[in-house]
């Protein structure tokens, strides 16, 4: 009890101090020297409509690897972490309910359809690779529920996972030699502003970066999915082409 | 000039990742992963280095700006895109970085094929982000970085199993992501007040000038400054350090202090001074807490945990006080990072060989001497004693921070890493000396030796470089040093090769030396004392049989330290012969059978000491704006306190009543030749140290009154207590270390009178003591070692088995004891005269009542020793080893000479001291000394006495009589003859009625308190370190409490 | 009403209901939601802060490049698209924000997941064995 | 107008939820009404003309989280006792 | 300097000083111990006694020696006393008697007196007698107490006549007993008595020889002409002291009779005191020492700070 009352003293205080920034806080009027020159020059420079995109893909790339990174880094952390490790004794597998099973049947590739589009055209309208590679991500999920037992190849994932970063690092040097620096998207020509083949590498690499995000949060997921799979759990091979 | 094709920084991040994501491609258990770990991280360790090296090269070190490359992403311009730098400054810290990761990489090589390909993907992912904090230019992208590190530690973590790290690495996520949410809302504020993310453009956007950007600023800089762990929100990054691997610890605590440390290096220029005053004050808190609370643990992880958290603490202080410090900032910022990191590295390296984590389990080091070599050079290092960096930051620093007059800063400074030594030294003792019997042994196959090694090395190297660039100390003679490690070298010869080796370098080294300081007479002295005392010290040495490992490159260190102090141009360079000194005479003391706790506080009183005489010397520095020896004249800045401490730090080595507590054990439980250098030797050099402060104080200045009255003092009372302590020691060794205390007190007194007559006998006894108490030493340990034991009243009756060894005691006590006509008389004659025409009369008189307690010590000890009752044991002992013998006699002689021309050593010392002291000289006529007072002729009274002495034998001879020996129970004793020797041989507890009449006056009250004042440290140390209770919610609660006080405190303060 | 200050307030009120969740919950789960709801709260507080009243969304499309039109016909200067839509950097930096924190959420689960594993209590005082 | 409404009455059923997710003594209360949370946040993301935010709150906030939280709370609940 | 003569001549004299000091000590010894026993009532012996007693020993034949520092104890105490003789200007005024006084000053001769204390003490030592070093033992420590104020005492002397020198004392103590230092510094001259009795020996400080304790404590072993020695030099000694004390106290001496006068009455000072009081412990004694004395003697420098 005296934890929470000292709590909540604390966060009185904290409080305090936000309502002194609120104080202080003027809302702006105009956008300020950065944001204005993206919105002046984001456009012709980068060649995407979505001035997000741009910014995360070519302005701020290196956050956006970063990012990439992080995700990589939980999931390689929770693949030696959440070990699967050998249950003793079986338990019986609730078995899905057949409403959900024929949904996902059904419902499963427009996700995938849908993931794929958000992340190609992120640099158009609004969504790109995380927002892509999430909704994919939520279609395995959609998968596991209906069949816990239908191991996603961690392998072929893995190796998705592994190639797409590696491509997108890769092409992040080569604009070293080719453009202007180090993931700059000028590597290859603009194109017809608004078109889907425009903004240079900019749509590559936010499909790289979807690639990466989608199968690193599935990674994430199988992690967590496959700590509570009773064993080692059989994965036939040919059940590895339906899944992604 | 750096190829960017080839060293391109980016690099750094395009290959690292590109490394860790191809990993992907591996499976675990193959050696792939691991080759590419250590492939990637050379090539970030080339990388840095080719930067390195082209700013080494320019000689841009310490200059911001042109020289750094800028790297732009993206193809655009900053603030548009993120933009990395690669200065000096990143240089630098990346290839600390980088190798710490190539290292420990290594070291972790084993770990890591275990956890498989992505725990390899993920420690090249840690050391990229740490580079990546180090570059980049953006405050978001920062953030992203340090995201990217503390995953990856979080992750780390857990390659060691356990629940404690399971819940260290638990706490450590929740506090990061505490951290980060304010991390954040300072980065967006900072952007909305700014309108940029790029740093070098908020910082032209001038963020104080606006409410909301100084509220920025408070959020960047408090949550940058949580992630530096500051004391008292820092539980987790505790636990952190003791429960991850000690591998992925050695990381942290060398390459993500030093991450950290920048990153509020890079954001700090945004803010205004209250934020440096902020960080400085927060840095002292870390400092002063972490180390106190250091005081009571016992866990050698934890304890490293406190350690490096305190070492941060003084980065912090540092970075606070960037102003002051000006263009040498970076430079001392440099010396602490690498030796905290380099040294930390080392000791959680070699915590993780350990199977034990108590800091006695240490003692298992000593079965491997490489290692407890390289934990002693890690602790040497911390604690910032020479030849480490840290050394000569821990100097700049004291000398800058009080030059702008920031005394209580380097006070606080000096006190928290006085606790530091405390605790460092303990555990160093403990390894030098716990029984390790049962203890396994250290697990160190090559790969996890070779790191700690190349970080030892490394250690040096630095310090050696740190000192080269140090103006003051450029030109300083590195030939001594370089002896000692030849010695250190040959090590493994048989000690007699080592110590003709030894004996011929201090030879060559006085002959070298002599034309120097022909002319100076003071120096002249005293290098004859240190030398000479060496030489003689190592002719003894050649009783030893074996390898003596270890025992010669420090022998050579301390005198090395010695010569160093009669050398030195500046007071860099005595301060640093002191140091030198002190590592020396520390690691011979505690080489003895039971000497831990002595060499421990040996050693404290050595540190305390030496941080009083640096910030004494600082003061000095500070006023007269030169660190030249001629500093120490005519103080300016609060000359009373200059000179006070600078007299407190030399008193610690010539062992004065309050401060003398270390010596009696110290001394007592030393080996025969290491008693003769430590305290024939070593002490004067406190004396030396005396002298110089003195001479540049004077007598005129108002100040000096109360601090020579105390001085007097101090010394009377040193002679009397050290005295009459003496008279009730069992053990010859420590009745002798007592006697030196009082001796030395005698000198003090002396040179406090400030006057001719005092300086005549502080100098002069400097000299006998040297010869008297060398022969004391010598035969005395020489004696106990062929006895094996120190106590007196086992041994009597030698005179029968060792004349030679009698008569030299008797020569050498009969001086010590002033009864003429032996020099001695001359010491006891010019202090009568000094007293009298100085007007001193109480300290005189104690002093003097001092003398004749001296007596009843002495007495005992020839009496006890060499007369009554042979024992039975004794009956074959032989005479003491020929080499201890060799060097006693011609003392013996020096003695002699002096004593019948007493003049040679007064007149020119006098003439001397004329310069200084023009009045109250001795007028000499041939042996003849006159004084205002009265007259003194040594040669006569030695032909007198001489000529009575031999007359009454003379006479004795003509009665004629037969003389019959007789055996040795022969004696009036009721009517009986004794058995067995030791029940008349009245010895135990000599002066029991002594102690009993006035035993009051050595009641160890100065023990007790120093025992009280640790205690208290202690009491207050566990009471606070409570505060860290394990669980991590109060911790978080911790962290945000932290936020809100500082935040208020600062509102306030605005 | 200015939308940008009312987010902010509301991210400020959501994370201090998420750090209560933190500092009082002995739940490991529910200290996990209370950060998370601290995260949203922070990401909230970004947007809101580059949100400027009665602006559209930083996209180029068809759409915005009328309403420039417009604009600059009423204004009888050039058009400025500057003019219409919200920063969009701080929506970049919320992007990558977010990811983050579901990374480090599912790190922190991961945790919990193990740490009951070794002890079966998800109580987080049970794991205080290592303090002072 | 409505629009002021609609983002006062979601800020208001975020904050009550966000209070829910706090103090419910359900776990799976909890878990649900953290993601409605960031359900609403991503509403008012929208609101905010950040579409692109929306999106990827929507999905990871209110999704992914969600989906994770619950698989750990299963995970622990097979494995054992629990409050 | 006041040297004089050849050295030959100068030893010839020293020979003389010698003689008639050992004179004025046995005939001394005698009438005390005539003293002593008329005091309890008892006849006593002839004064002439101890010239008897020293005689015997010295003839007698046979020596039993316990090792070299045995022997040299009894000679170191000898060099002892006769140097002291010979450092202290006896007769004031006459070159003759000051002998050796030239090679050194009052200090030389407060320090000598520790050489024969010293060979005594190791002689005694040697013997592997107990009860010689329990003498001993007890005897430094009660003499080191003694010296305390005794100290003081010989410090006010020299801080009053700014000089070491006890001819320059003696000159400034001449014309008239109110120049005396006993009339001009009283509380010194107080202190030093008291001091003198821890140094002669006798009840109540006689604890150190303490008969049917421990035999006669530190000469113990010693017997025949080591005895003999030891007698000449307790004959010596304590005059040798009794003459400092005059020198430093009571005007010195002008002559031999002005000489012998003052230290008998001096001497028995010592003998009055020690018939009246009973023995002291040491630790007793020591605690004595530190107290009245102590003070009369830091009172007399603070006097003299003041004055």
């Amino acid at each position: 009890m005296i934890k929470k009352i000292f709590a909540f003293l604390l966060l009185i205080a904290l409080a305090g101090v936000f309502l002194v920034v609120l104080q202080n806080y003027e809302t702006p009027e105009e956008l300020n020297l950065t944001a204005a020159y993206y919105a002046e020059h984001g456009a012709e420079e980068v060649g995407a409509a979505n001035l997000v995109s741009a910014i995360v893909v070519t302005y701020r790339g290196l956050d956006t690897l970063g990012e990439v990174t992080i995700l990589f880094l939980t999931a390689s952390i929770l693949s030696f972490f959440l070990k699967q490790r050998e249950e003793r004794g079986k338990r019986s597998v609730r078995a899905s309910s057949e409403l959900l099973r024929t949904a996902s049947a059904v419902l499963v590739p427009f996700i995938f359809l849908l993931g794929a589009y958000v992340f190609i055209n992120g640099h158009l309208s609004p969504g790109g690779g995380f927002q892509g590679g999430a909704i994919i991500a939520s279609g395995l999920v959609l998968l596991l529920l209906t069949d816990p037992l239908r191991k996603v190849s961690s392998r072929l994932l893995a190796r998705v996972e592994s190639a797409s970063g590696f491509i997108y690092v890769g092409l992040g040097i080569a604009g070293i030699f080719l453009a202007g620096g180090f993931l700059d998207s000028r590597v290859l020509p603009a194109g017809t502003f608004g078109t889907l083949l425009s903004a240079g590498l900019l749509p590559i690499l936010y499909i790289l970066i979807g690639l990466k995000v989608g199968t690193e949060l599935s990674g994430l997921l199988t992690r967590f999915q496959e700590v509570q799979v009773p064993d080692g759990g059989d994965s036939p091979d040919l059940k590895k082409g339906e899944n992604v | 000039m750096v190829d960017q094709l080839f060293f391109n920084p980016i690099y750094i991040i395009g290959i690292g990742l590109a490394a860790a994501f191809f990993l992907g491609f591996f499976h675990r258990g193959t050696l792939a992963p691991r080759i590419i770990m250590v492939a990637v991280t050379a090539a970030f360790t080339i990388i840095s280095l080719a930067w390195m090296q082209a700013f080494l090269l320019q000689g841009q070190t310490a200059e911001h700006g042109q020289a750094a490359a800028q790297v732009f992403t993206a193809g655009f311009q900053p603030p548009f895109s993120i933009n990395l730098r690669m200065g000096a400054e990143e240089a630098f810290l990346t290839l600390l970085i980088n190798i710490s990761g190539l290292l420990g990489g290594i070291y972790l090589l084993d770990t890591l094929k275990k956890m498989g390909s992505h725990a390899v993907s993920v420690f090249i992912i840690l050391i990229m982000g740490m580079n990546g904090i180090i570059m980049t230019r953006d405050i978001f992208n920062l953030f992203v970085f340090m995201e990217i590190v503390s995953i990856a530690v979080a992750g780390l973590i857990v390659l060691q199993k356990e629940t404690n790290s399971l819940a260290a690495g638990f706490k450590y996520m929740i506090a990061a992501g505490i951290i980060s949410v304010f991390l954040l809302l300072g980065i967006i504020l900072a952007y909305a007040v700014g309108g940029s993310l790029n740093i070098d453009f908020l910082t032209a956007a001038d963020l104080p000038g606006a409410k909301a950007g100084m509220i920025a600023l408070f959020f960047l800089v408090i949550a940058l400054l949580l992630e530096l762990k500051p004391f008292p929100a820092n539980g987790w990054a505790l636990d952190v350090y003791d429960a991850a691997p000690a591998g992925v610890s050695a990381i942290l605590a060398a390459a993500g202090s030093a991450a950290a440390y920048y990153a509020l290096v890079k954001i700090l220029p945004l803010g205004s001074s209250s934020h440096y005053t902020l960080v400085a004050a927060a840095g002292a808190v870390t400092f002063l807490g972490s180390n106190l609370l250091g005081l009571k643990q016992h866990r050698g992880r934890r304890l490293l945990g406190y350690s490096s958290v305190g070492q941060v603490g003084l980065l912090l202080i540092i970075l606070g006080f960037s102003e002051v410090l000006g263009a040498q900032r970076d430079y001392i910022a440099a010396g602490i990072i690498l030796s905290h990191s380099l040294a930390k590295a080392i000791l959680f390296w070699l915590a993780g060989m350990l199977k034990q984590d108590g800091l006695e389990a240490w003692a298992a080091l000593r079965k491997k001497p490489i290692l407890l070599i390289l934990f002693g050079s890690a602790v040497f290092a911390l604690v910032g004693f020479p030849p480490f960096p840290s050394f000569f930051a821990k100097w700049e620093l004291i000398l800058l921070l009080n030059g702008g007059r920031f005394y209580l800063w380097s006070a606080v400074i000096l006190g928290a890493s006085f606790l530091e030594a405390v605790y460092l030294f303990r555990w160093f003792g403990y390894a030098l000396k716990m029984d390790n019997e049962k203890l396994a042994e250290p697990e160190a196959p090559l790969f996890r030796l070779l790191p700690p090694i190349v970080f030892g090395i490394l250690l040096y190297g630095a310090g050696w470089y740190m000192g080269s660039i140090l103006e003051g100390f450029a030109n300083f003679s590195y030939i001594p040093l370089a002896f000692i490690l030849f010695l250190a070298l040959i090590d493994r010869l048989p000690a007699w090769i080592k110590n003709t080796v030894s004996i011929a370098g201090v030879t060559f080294y006085i002959i070298d030396l002599y034309p120097r300081l022909e002319g100076d007479l003071l120096r002249l002295i005293f290098a004859g004392i240190f030398l000479i005392g060496a030489v003689l010290t190592l002719l003894s040495g050649y009783y030893y049989k074996g390898r003596r490992a270890g025992f010669y490159p420090l022998a050579l260190t301390m005198f090395a330290g010695l010569a160093v102090l009669i050398e030195a141009a500046n007071l860099l360079e005595f301060f640093y012969g002191w140091e030198l000194m002190t590592i020396g005479s520390y690691f011979l003391l505690i080489r003895g059978k039971k000497s831990m706790p002595h060499g421990y506080s040996y050693m404290l009183f050595s540190v305390g000491g030496s941080f009083a005489m640096l910030f004494g010397f600082s003061l000095a520095a500070a006023g007269a704006g030169s660190i030249a020896m001629s500093a120490l004249t005519g103080v300016t800045v609060l000359p009373m306190l200059a000179y006070s401490l600078m007299l407190v730090g030399f008193l610690t080595k010539t062992a004065s009543v309050g401060l003398h507590i270390w010596l009696p054990g110290a001394h007592g439980e030393a080996v025969a030749d290491i008693h003769f250098m430590a305290s024939a030797i070593l002490l004067k050099a406190g004396v030396f140290g005396l002298i110089t402060v003195l001479l540049g104080m004077g007598a005129e200045a108002s100040y000096t009154g109360p601090i020579l009255f105390v001085l007097g003092w101090i010394g009377a009372l040193s002679a009397l207590l050290g005295n009459i302590s003496a008279s009730f020691q069992e053990s010859a060794k420590r009745l002798l270390a007592w006697s030196s205390i009082g001796q030395l007190g005698y000198i003090v007194f002396g040179l406090a009178t400030m006057s001719h007559l005092g300086w005549l006998i502080a100098i002069s006894y400097s000299v006998t003591h040297f010869l008297y108490k060398g022969i004391l030493f010598l035969v005395i340990g020489g004696i106990a070692l062929k006895l094996g034991t120190p106590y007196m009243y086992k041994m009597g009756g030698l005179i029968k088995r060792m004349p030679f060894s009698f008569l030299a005691v008797l020569i050498a006590i009969i001086t010590l004891s002033g009864v003429p006509p032996l020099v001695g008389f001359a010491a006891k004659w010019i202090t009568y005269n000094l007293i009298i025409s100085e007007g001193i009369y109480y300290q005189g008189f104690i002093v003097l009542i001092s003398g004749i307690v001296a007596f009843l010590y002495l007495f005992r000890m020839i009496y006890t020793m060499f007369l009554g009752q042979l024992k039975d044991n004794l009956r074959t002992v032989r005479e003491i080893n020929i080499w201890f013998l060799i060097p006693v006699y011609l003392l013996l002689a020096a003695i002699m000479v002096l004593s019948f021309f007493p003049n040679m050593l007064l007149r020119p010392v006098g003439e001397m001291l004329s310069g200084y002291f023009p009045d109250g000289a001795i007028a000499w006529t041939g042996t003849l000394g006159t004084t205002r007072l009265g007259y003194y002729d040594g040669g006569a009274i030695m032909y007198v006495i001489g000529g009575i002495f031999v007359a009454a034998l003379l006479f004795f001879f003509s009665l004629r009589k037969r003389t019959q020996q007789v055996k040795q129970f022969n004696i009036f004793y009721s009517g009986e003859a004794p058995s067995r020797p030791e029940l008349s041989h009245f010895s135990y507890n000599f002066f029991a009625h002594y102690q009993k009449a006035i035993g009051v006056l050595t009641l160890p009250l100065v023990t007790n308190f120093w025992n009280w004042l640790s205690g208290i440290l202690h009491g207050t140390a566990d009471f606070f370190r409570r505060i860290y209770t394990g669980n991590g919610q109060t911790y978080a609660y911790h962290l945000v409490l932290y936020i809100v006080v500082v935040f208020f405190l600062q509102r306030g303060g605005m | 009403m200015n939308f940008g200050s009312l987010a902010l307030g509301l991210g400020f009120l959501l994370i201090l209901i998420g750090f209560w969740g933190l500092l009082t919950q002995k739940n490991l789960i529910k200290i996990v939601i209370g950060f998370s709801v601290v995260d949203t709260g922070v990401h909230i507080i970004m947007v809101g802060i580059g949100y400027l009243q009665g602006r559209t969304a930083p996209i180029l499309d068809a759409a915005l490049m009328q309403r420039t039109a417009a604009a600059g016909n009423q204004a009888g200067a050039s058009a400025d698209v500057g003019s219409l839509i919200v920063d969009p950097v701080p929506q970049a930096l919320v992007l990558t924000a977010i990811v983050i924190g579901l990374g480090i959420t599912a790190l922190l689960l991961a945790y919990v997941v193990r740490l009951h594993e070794q002890r079966q209590s998800l109580d987080i005082s049970s794991y205080e064995d290592l303090k002072w | 107008m409505i629009n002021s409404i609609l983002f006062v009455v979601l800020a208001l059923l975020a904050l009550s939820s966000a209070i829910t997710a706090v103090l419910a003594k359900n776990l799976v209360t909890s878990i649900l009404a953290a993601g409605f949370v960031s359900l609403l946040a991503s509403v008012i993301y929208l609101l905010l003309s950040a579409p692109d935010v929306a999106m990827t709150e929507a999905a990871i906030g209110s999704g992914l989280s969600t989906i994770i939280f619950f698989y750990v709370l299963n995970k622990v609940r097979r494995s054992g006792r629990h409050d | 300097m006041s040297s004089f003569g050849s050295v030959p001549v100068k030893i010839l004299y020293a020979l003389l000083s010698i003689f008639i000091v050992m004179n004025i000590g046995l005939l001394l010894q005698g009438v005390t111990r005539k003293i002593y026993a008329r005091v309890s009532k008892r006849i006593g012996i002839r004064f002439y006694q101890p010239y008897i007693d020293l005689v015997k020993n010295y003839f007698l034949r046979d020596l039993v020696s316990h090792g070299v520092m045995f022997y040299l104890g009894p000679i170191f105490r000898l060099t002892s006393g006769v140097g002291m003789i010979l450092f202290i200007p006896l007769i004031y005024g006459s070159p003759v008697f000051s002998n050796f006084s030239f090679s050194g000053d009052a200090v030389l001769v407060l320090y000598f007196m520790f050489f024969g204390t010293l060979g005594m003490a190791l002689g005694s030592g040697e013997s592997g007698q107990p009860y010689s070093a329990i003498g001993v033992a007890r005897g430094l420590a009660q003499v080191t107490a003694a010296e305390i104020p005794l100290i003081l005492s010989f410090l006010a002397v020299f801080i009053q006549y700014q000089t070491l020198s006890i001819s320059t004392i003696v000159g400034a103590q001449q014309g008239g007993f109110m120049h005396w230092t006993m009339i001009t510094n009283p509380l010194a001259t107080a202190t030093a008595l008291l001091a003198f009795l821890g140094s002669m020996m006798r009840s109540p400080f006689d604890v150190v020889l303490a008969p049917q304790e421990i035999p006669i404590g530190p000469p113990t072993e010693y017997h025949g002409a080591f005895l003999g020695i030891l007698q000449t030099n307790r004959a010596i000694f304590p005059i040798a002291k009794t003459i400092l004390y005059v020198n430093l106290f009571f005007g010195g001496a002008g002559n031999w009779f002005e000489f012998i006068i003052k230290a008998f009455l001096l001497y028995m000072w010592s003998v009055v005191v020690g018939t009246v009081f009973p023995r002291y412990r040491v630790d007793h004694s020591i605690r004595w020492f530190l107290k009245v004395p102590l003070a009369l003697g830091l009172l007399s420098i603070i006097f003299l700070q003041i004055g």
